[in-house]
């Protein structure tokens, strides 16, 4: 057992960590000051470090009395103007979807975390990717997007969390970590940032007019249609820049690739496994890993070498993100999908096998 | 600008919904609807006789849309009935 | 690269032996990862973690599906994991438990009574220890010393003097051979 | 501007009530209680420290509707909202205005949570026995007998059940401060209405805990009645079934003193049972 | 003011009568028995008429606390062994959402209503069509789908409506019917069946062991991920087959057509004036109108003329089925996407405009 | 198969317990708890009409340690589950089966509104202070000063609010029909758990209304305990914060009656308040 | 096709009124459509209902945005759809409270003091039913007797004989074209 | 298959947990764990002396794993305790 850290971790140097106690570590180096949360595996070590570890920083950490309240919590307190995050997983986020499309509606920024488990219902416990499209394509209701992260080493679980609060306050919009079981659950070294966060003004906030301002009103409610089309199109417009920049993957192409593989999070290190057992057999294989889910990464998609005969998709789920890039692809390549689902993971020597089929070196072709 | 001392209860006719809450509660018995109709579409109340006004401020208290202001003289010529003015409650 | 698994039931502290491991490997620079698996019990049931120990490069799957070194602490892990082992691999079966030998020829197997050896310490509980001890001394892919400096890290101050001792035996056995079946 | 003025004010519109004609219909007394918080407010000086939760109902748009900083929360969860708030910035007063479909119904659970925890927010409950907003539905508060689009034939006690009592549920936390029910269906109930709302901010200003006004409603446009005989109805009809009073008040001493209070009313067991 | 039936309308025999209304009387004659629901506008009407006739066919209708508790209510009946069904729109459906990953996982057939507004967050009472991502991909967790319909008439929401209690029995699965406001709201003359709906048996069911049987269990947990994932490919195989087999829509494409149009629901009405428009003026129009909006009528895009140019979708949202249109086409035409949002309605002019650019007839291209 | 006993059973394992090893922790009241409901179960002759509702907690898995029909419902709703049961099979006996965090926290709504109601189902509602199964959070039931994961110095009741009393809180409702409380910690508590399920049920199958029994039981693994030691600290730590006792049974006569149990708590309110 | 409009407040009955030449056109053989549109107000605000009428074809769009026909009961209601009205059409106004006359000139204008009238009838809740006994007279979009025929389903019936006698006022004033301006 | 009928109290060994509420409960004080590890993992308990043993049930009533029997003899030797039975509580 990990002996429970009294007070925070070093900054600066590396520390051995799970992902989710690093990702309240992060959040709190962040800037967080509050965190609302309802216990869930396989998240349930990151409010139980925000127990020990908010008041040690002044900061709010309370155990609501459900997903529905700890989500509301984050919207009353996004719109007094603190950073805020809560945390759950598959069935808990799905009780938070109203809640995330109003944080979405009235221009709350938040960041919402994901460490999926397998489903669909009660599922397991055990790791999943199974809610990629719910957390890209708007679990809730109404047109809206967030900015999902889906990080694939612990390192990289810290700095999606920082970006995510500096992304969620820059968009005044929800941004959701989108971490597998075993990214939450394993150990690995981290260093944290020592810079203070930006203190981030926010004259919208509901804090009190205190003598200097007029009434602010945080609100998702438009019931003129005409208002609420232009509160729309402010939103899409919002979105489109979100798409613009906020674009972050990561790109292997060797020369002369016949493969291209895309996953993300721990999958993606799976695959990057099985490429480089390729290699060894010869075979010259790419890998795409979006970083942000959304907005995905299509431009990573579009001048791919000549040699590269079909890309493969590889997911914890039955094909969610495959369509992400055959929309990306528009039809330019064949798209092969491996999943595994419900808690299993794929292992190195399967995904191998199944960049054989793609590359047309054994018979038969995934689905 | 000046105001017209001897109007116990001024109505912001624009906003009154016509609801009759301030007549059946006024005991002068003395607002009714008026005949016009306002902006909001409805008949306003009206006080009919402000001699004959308390300055009770009853209307006022029921009044769901705050439509209603009541007054008293500096020097009151009826005082109004202890305990019902604005801090008594 | 070096990749393992250690395997029995929750209680025999399996995690904690992974994880020493894991910050042994980082004091001594390595990339490292630890991933632990558990069964749906809050008490017993089985328990596995995968520990990758990599020189330079990156890791990429945390979770050891053909680990280079494994630790079996009771029977349902041999026989789940024995038949994983890369070939030419390390595996150290706690004899106690195990219910029968280990079957693998192509693999180094060390079977040690080690439930039994820790009950002679006093604490059945570190038998784990006895196991990494003997694992290590086998493979090398950290020190002893490492293994001894991290020990505070995963566990209480009045307990590592015992630990050292456990991982003491289990390099001696290991280096004896005996009563190791090492083919 | 300034004028010689050589009458007194008896009563004028509250400063922290926003100067706009709401959206209620004629006589719907939820006009009157949105008067009176924002009385309250102006009398405690809250304007420029207090922060609203408008919920969802009719008095959703109460946001437009008070001079302080408002919020707009998801049906039911305006105390969770609040607790939001108040956690983050505990200097302000925060409240909540709700319905009691947004109270009683879908947010039961957020309410009593909040009061066991002892949130310090004041919550403004509207009881008018069913939903105003979307057109007249059963209300969990629905009197046995009444008709609603959703109990054509009458509230029938061995389907729906029986008229719930929130105040007095809430009134055993140990966490509630402060809980009243008040009426809105004469001038000597809003004056009650008006104390008992104040009482409520004064306890969250005094950081005693929870505090929630209960206040008995007219909703005449979906009972299908006159303003004035919905009044009527409330009297006659409602505060029978809703008895008013100050359930607890950490102010008083002696049986009203929260302690106490909870005493009595777990005095429900009489004895051990089971053999 | 309609005057409240006191009993059924007559079938086979046209009645005028309003959408909500409608779906309520075609579930009863689908021999739905219970009906479990929470108020919200724009479906309010549905709840209201099932409480007048519920009793009538001596079913059940119970207003629940919430829609979290209709929901599982129906897990519950469904569970029992009952056709059931629940309603809401947008906000109420997102609350929805971790009961109907339930129900899809304990493989419980269930109908679900949502008549939609105009989001996000509370958004407005009026109509919209933005939910279809939440519908079509899964606004809940884990890999599962559910046949969505989108009726365009309040007739088709009748005949649509029967096809969903049946549909959801042969597969033990949820269906949702995906209705805008406007569908909900309007009132046309329908003609109700008069058969009798058929005997279903559900020998899985938890109707108490009778001394016939073993223990029946409805439950979505498996905590061996082996198991789960076993499950789930179980549950992947049985989708394959409703991708097989209950794919439905319209299809309207004159010889020679320079533009094919794609909407459902209300907006393909409003497309439909368009295109007539279209005609008047020389310009040959096609429609695609997917009925099932899962699965979706990918076949529908494959042998489309020569003669078309580019494809239009129009929806009251920011652009979602649209999406689904392009993965159907595969980069093989150019599509274009005209959509209003949060509760406004497109108009035939504004969409022969749209037409227009698509086809080359007019400067300027649609995003 | 048959042999000639000279034995007579004092005490068999009941046969509507499956004949499984369960998952539970070794001692934990769990195990206890399932086999008494069992036993109520055969004496009943239950087995063959009743549907389990199993929850969200350690118990999820009671749909395989119950011989009759079961449903597994989501985290907090095993009353609404019940309730769609219910209604649509009124005779079949409907029961759950939840811990605290799932009754008392995420589902304190359902359960509540289907006493409201009424709903003739009964509910067996383990209060063991934690969340066992997600390993040792804090529940609404934990006490004060008691350390959890997400409590790690301790229940403070300025930051978490007390105990929550939620059998206290049901009996208020005209629907509930019979509530009670009791406990695991002896031979003779476990006697008055059975007895009071077993009223429980009878209230169920004479359809007075609702019906829940809240019993007090113990995690050893998250409190840090040998099962032993757990029981000494229902029996010393959570009775007297949890009074043991019946707070309402219909058949009872005098104070007992619903009405009166009713009327007895909501004498909370001493007097009309306001001014 | 034959696409109306019916506009005003809450309270003027608007709904009704376009429900009953929606019965009135199904009662002769027509496809029909009815469409309302509201406000947030439960009680007053603007309230509008699209109407169609087919022979034959099947109904596009049930929502009107160029009607052939309007009624507008009020002066916001003029003011948002007048301009909409297609060229050719017609448009009933109810001068009592349209603020303003109607400006149109490629239309079908007639201006009825309807809410007068219906309080000179002794019930201004008849307003409506005056100017649809005058839009149907001038677009003989369906029969009087049709509407009359099909009144008892929406309204109670000891409210028929006057809303029937308000209907022939309407069409009377039609017929006399006064003091409709018909230009 | 012939039983017994001298052991009043029978354990189901394989599913015992050795959690020793049993154990802590026994009047007689005549139970202990074994100290073989049954298949489950645990060291399960069992009866010393089952001459000691009263029949009184208490064991069987606070085991949480439904581990064990009891029985008494058709002609009682001690009689149970009353109101102790099955039937009886
Ligand atoms: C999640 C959700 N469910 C349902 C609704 C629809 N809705 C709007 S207001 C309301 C209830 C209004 O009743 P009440 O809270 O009593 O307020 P009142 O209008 O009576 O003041 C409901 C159910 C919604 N907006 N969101
Ligand atoms: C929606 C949702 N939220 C959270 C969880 C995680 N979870 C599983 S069991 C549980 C609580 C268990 O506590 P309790 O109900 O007290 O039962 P116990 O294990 O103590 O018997 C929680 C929060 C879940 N499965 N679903
Ligand atoms: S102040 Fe009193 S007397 Fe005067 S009008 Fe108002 S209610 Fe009547
Ligand atoms: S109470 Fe107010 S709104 Fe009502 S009639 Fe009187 S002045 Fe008008
Ligand atoms: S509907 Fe009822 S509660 Fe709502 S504003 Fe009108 S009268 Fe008031
Ligand atoms: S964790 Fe606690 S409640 Fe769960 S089985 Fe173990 S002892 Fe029982
Ligand atoms: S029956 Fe009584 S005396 Fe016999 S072993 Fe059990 S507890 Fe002891
Ligand atoms: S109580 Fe049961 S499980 Fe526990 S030690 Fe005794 S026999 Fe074993
Ligand atoms: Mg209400
Ligand atoms: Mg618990």
């Amino acid at each position: 057992m990990t002996k429970s850290a009294s007070s925070a971790p070093a900054g600066g140097v590396p520390v051995l960590m799970k992902g989710n106690e690093a990702l309240g570590e992060a959040a709190i180096r962040a800037g967080c000051r509050a965190f609302f949360g309802y216990p869930i595996t396989p998240q349930s070590e990151l409010p139980a470090y925000m127990a020990r570890r908010m008041p040690e920083e002044d900061g709010v950490f309370l155990q609501a009395e459900s997903e529905l309240a700890a989500i509301n919590m984050v919207y009353g307190a996004a719109g007094a103007g603190v950073r805020v995050m809560t945390s759950s997983s598959s069935p808990g986020i799905s009780l938070k979807q109203e809640g995330i499309s109003y944080i979405a509606g009235a221009e709350l920024p938040a960041v919402i975390v994901n460490i999926m488990r397998g489903g669909p219902g009660l599922g397991s416990i055990m790791p999943g990717q199974s809610d990629y499209f719910q957390a890209t394509k708007g679990g809730g209701h109404g047109d809206y997007r967030l900015v999902v992260y889906g990080p694939a080493t612990v390192q990289e679980l810290v700095d999606l969390t920082i970006r995510a609060f500096n992304v969620a306050d820059r968009y005044r919009s929800p941004v959701m970590i989108l971490g597998d079981g075993i990214l939450g659950q394993m150990m690995e070294p981290v260093v944290f940032p020592t810079e203070k966060p930006a203190e981030v003004a926010k004259p919208w906030a509901t804090t009190g007019r205190q003598g200097t301002r007029g009434r602010n009103v945080v609100n998702s409610l438009y019931l003129a249609a005409e208002e609420l089309e232009a509160h729309n199109l402010r939103l899409q417009a919002k979105f489109a820049e979100m798409h613009s920049n906020e674009v972050i993957y990561e790109s292997i192409i060797p020369e002369g690739a016949e493969v291209v593989c895309v996953a993300y999070g721990t999958t993606a290190r799976v695959v990057k496994s099985a490429i480089a057992m390729a290699r060894q057999e010869g075979i010259k294989v790419g890998l795409i890993r979006p970083i942000s889910l959304w907005p995905f990464p299509d431009e990573a998609f579009v001048n791919l070498p000549d040699t590269v005969r079909s890309v493969l998709t590889v997911e914890m789920s039955a094909g969610q993100m495959v369509e992400d890039v055959r929309l990306a692809l528009n039809g330019r390549l064949p798209v092969h999908f491996y999943g595994r689902m419900g808690g299993m993971w794929p292992i190195p020597r399967d995904v191998l096998a199944e960049i054989k089929k793609a590359a047309g070196r054994e018979a038969g072709v995934a689905r | 600008m000046s105001v017209v001392v001897m109007e116990r209860v001024v109505f912001r006719e624009d906003r009154c919904k016509g609801c009759e809450v301030c007549i059946a509660v006024c005991p002068q018995k003395i607002i009714a609807l008026d005949s016009r109709i306002n902006k909001l579409g409805y008949r306003s109340a009206a006080v009919k006789d402000q001699e004959a006004c308390t300055s009770c401020g009853l209307c006022a208290r029921v009044c769901p849309d705050a439509v209603i202001s009541v007054y008293r003289p500096a020097r009151p010529a009826k005082p109004a009935p202890a305990g019902e003015g604005r801090k008594a409650s | 690269m070096q990749e393992v698994l250690i395997a029995g039931f929750g209680g025999q502290g399996i995690m904690s032996l992974g994880q020493l491991l894991t910050y042994a490997g980082m004091a001594e620079g390595k990339q490292v990862s630890w991933m632990p698996s558990y069964g749906p019990e809050q008490r017993g049931g089985a328990a596995n973690c995968s520990v990758v120990l990599a020189d330079g490069e990156d890791i990429g799957s945390p979770i050891v599906s053909e680990p280079d070194a494994a630790i079996v602490m009771n029977a349902p892990s041999l026989d789940k994991f024995e038949p994983a082992v890369r070939q030419g691999g390390f595996l150290v079966v706690n004899s106690s438990l195990s219910g029968r030998p280990a079957g693998r020829s192509d693999i180094t197997v060390l079977e040690i009574p080690a439930t039994e050896l820790a009950g002679e310490m006093g604490n059945a509980r570190v038998a784990g220890m006895i196991a990494l001890g003997a694992l290590v001394e086998l493979t090398g892919m950290v020190s002893l010393q490492s293994l001894v400096d991290s020990l505070p890290k995963v566990l209480k101050a009045q307990l590592v003097p015992l630990n050292v001792e456990a991982l003491g035996r289990g390099q001696t056995l290991a280096r004896e051979g005996a009563p190791a079946r090492a083919r | 501007m300034s004028s010689i003025v050589e009458r007194i004010p008896v009563y004028e519109p509250p400063k922290s009530l926003s100067d706009v004609s709401s959206h209620y219909c004629p006589g719907c007394t939820h006009g009157a209680t949105h008067r009176i918080v924002a009385e309250v407010m102006d009398e405690l000086g809250l304007t420029d420290k207090a922060v609203g939760i408008a919920s969802v109902g009719c008095s959703v748009l109460a946001y437009n509707y008070f001079e302080c900083d408002m919020q707009q929360a998801a049906h039911g969860r305006a105390p969770a909202v609040a607790t939001g708030v108040k956690r983050v910035r505990p200097e302000l007063v925060v409240w909540t205005y709700q319905g009691d479909g947004d109270l009683a119904s879908i947010g039961t659970n957020e309410v009593i949570h909040a009061a066991l925890r002892g949130e310090k927010i004041t919550v403004i409950f509207i009881n008018n026995a069913i939903y105003g907003m979307t057109g007249g539905q059963a209300a969990p508060t629905t009197l046995i007998g009444q008709k609603t689009a959703t109990t054509p034939f009458g509230r029938d006690k061995s389907w729906s059940g029986s008229p719930i009592h929130l105040s007095e549920m809430l009134a055993l936390q140990e966490g509630a401060a402060f809980i009243a029910r008040t009426s809105t269906h004469n001038p000597a109930h809003l004056g009650r209405t008006r104390a008992a709302i104040k009482r409520a901010f004064q306890t969250q200003l005094e950081g005693k805990g929870f505090s929630l006004v209960e206040i008995l409603s007219t909703c005449p446009t979906n009972w299908g009645m006159t303003p004035v005989e919905a009044l009527k109805w409330v009297e006659e009809q409602m505060v029978p079934v809703y008895p008013l009073g100050i359930f607890k008040d950490w102010q008083a001493d002696g049986a009203r003193s929260p302690a106490a209070a909870g005493a009595a009313a777990k005095s429900a067991k009489p004895a051990e049972g089971g053999k």
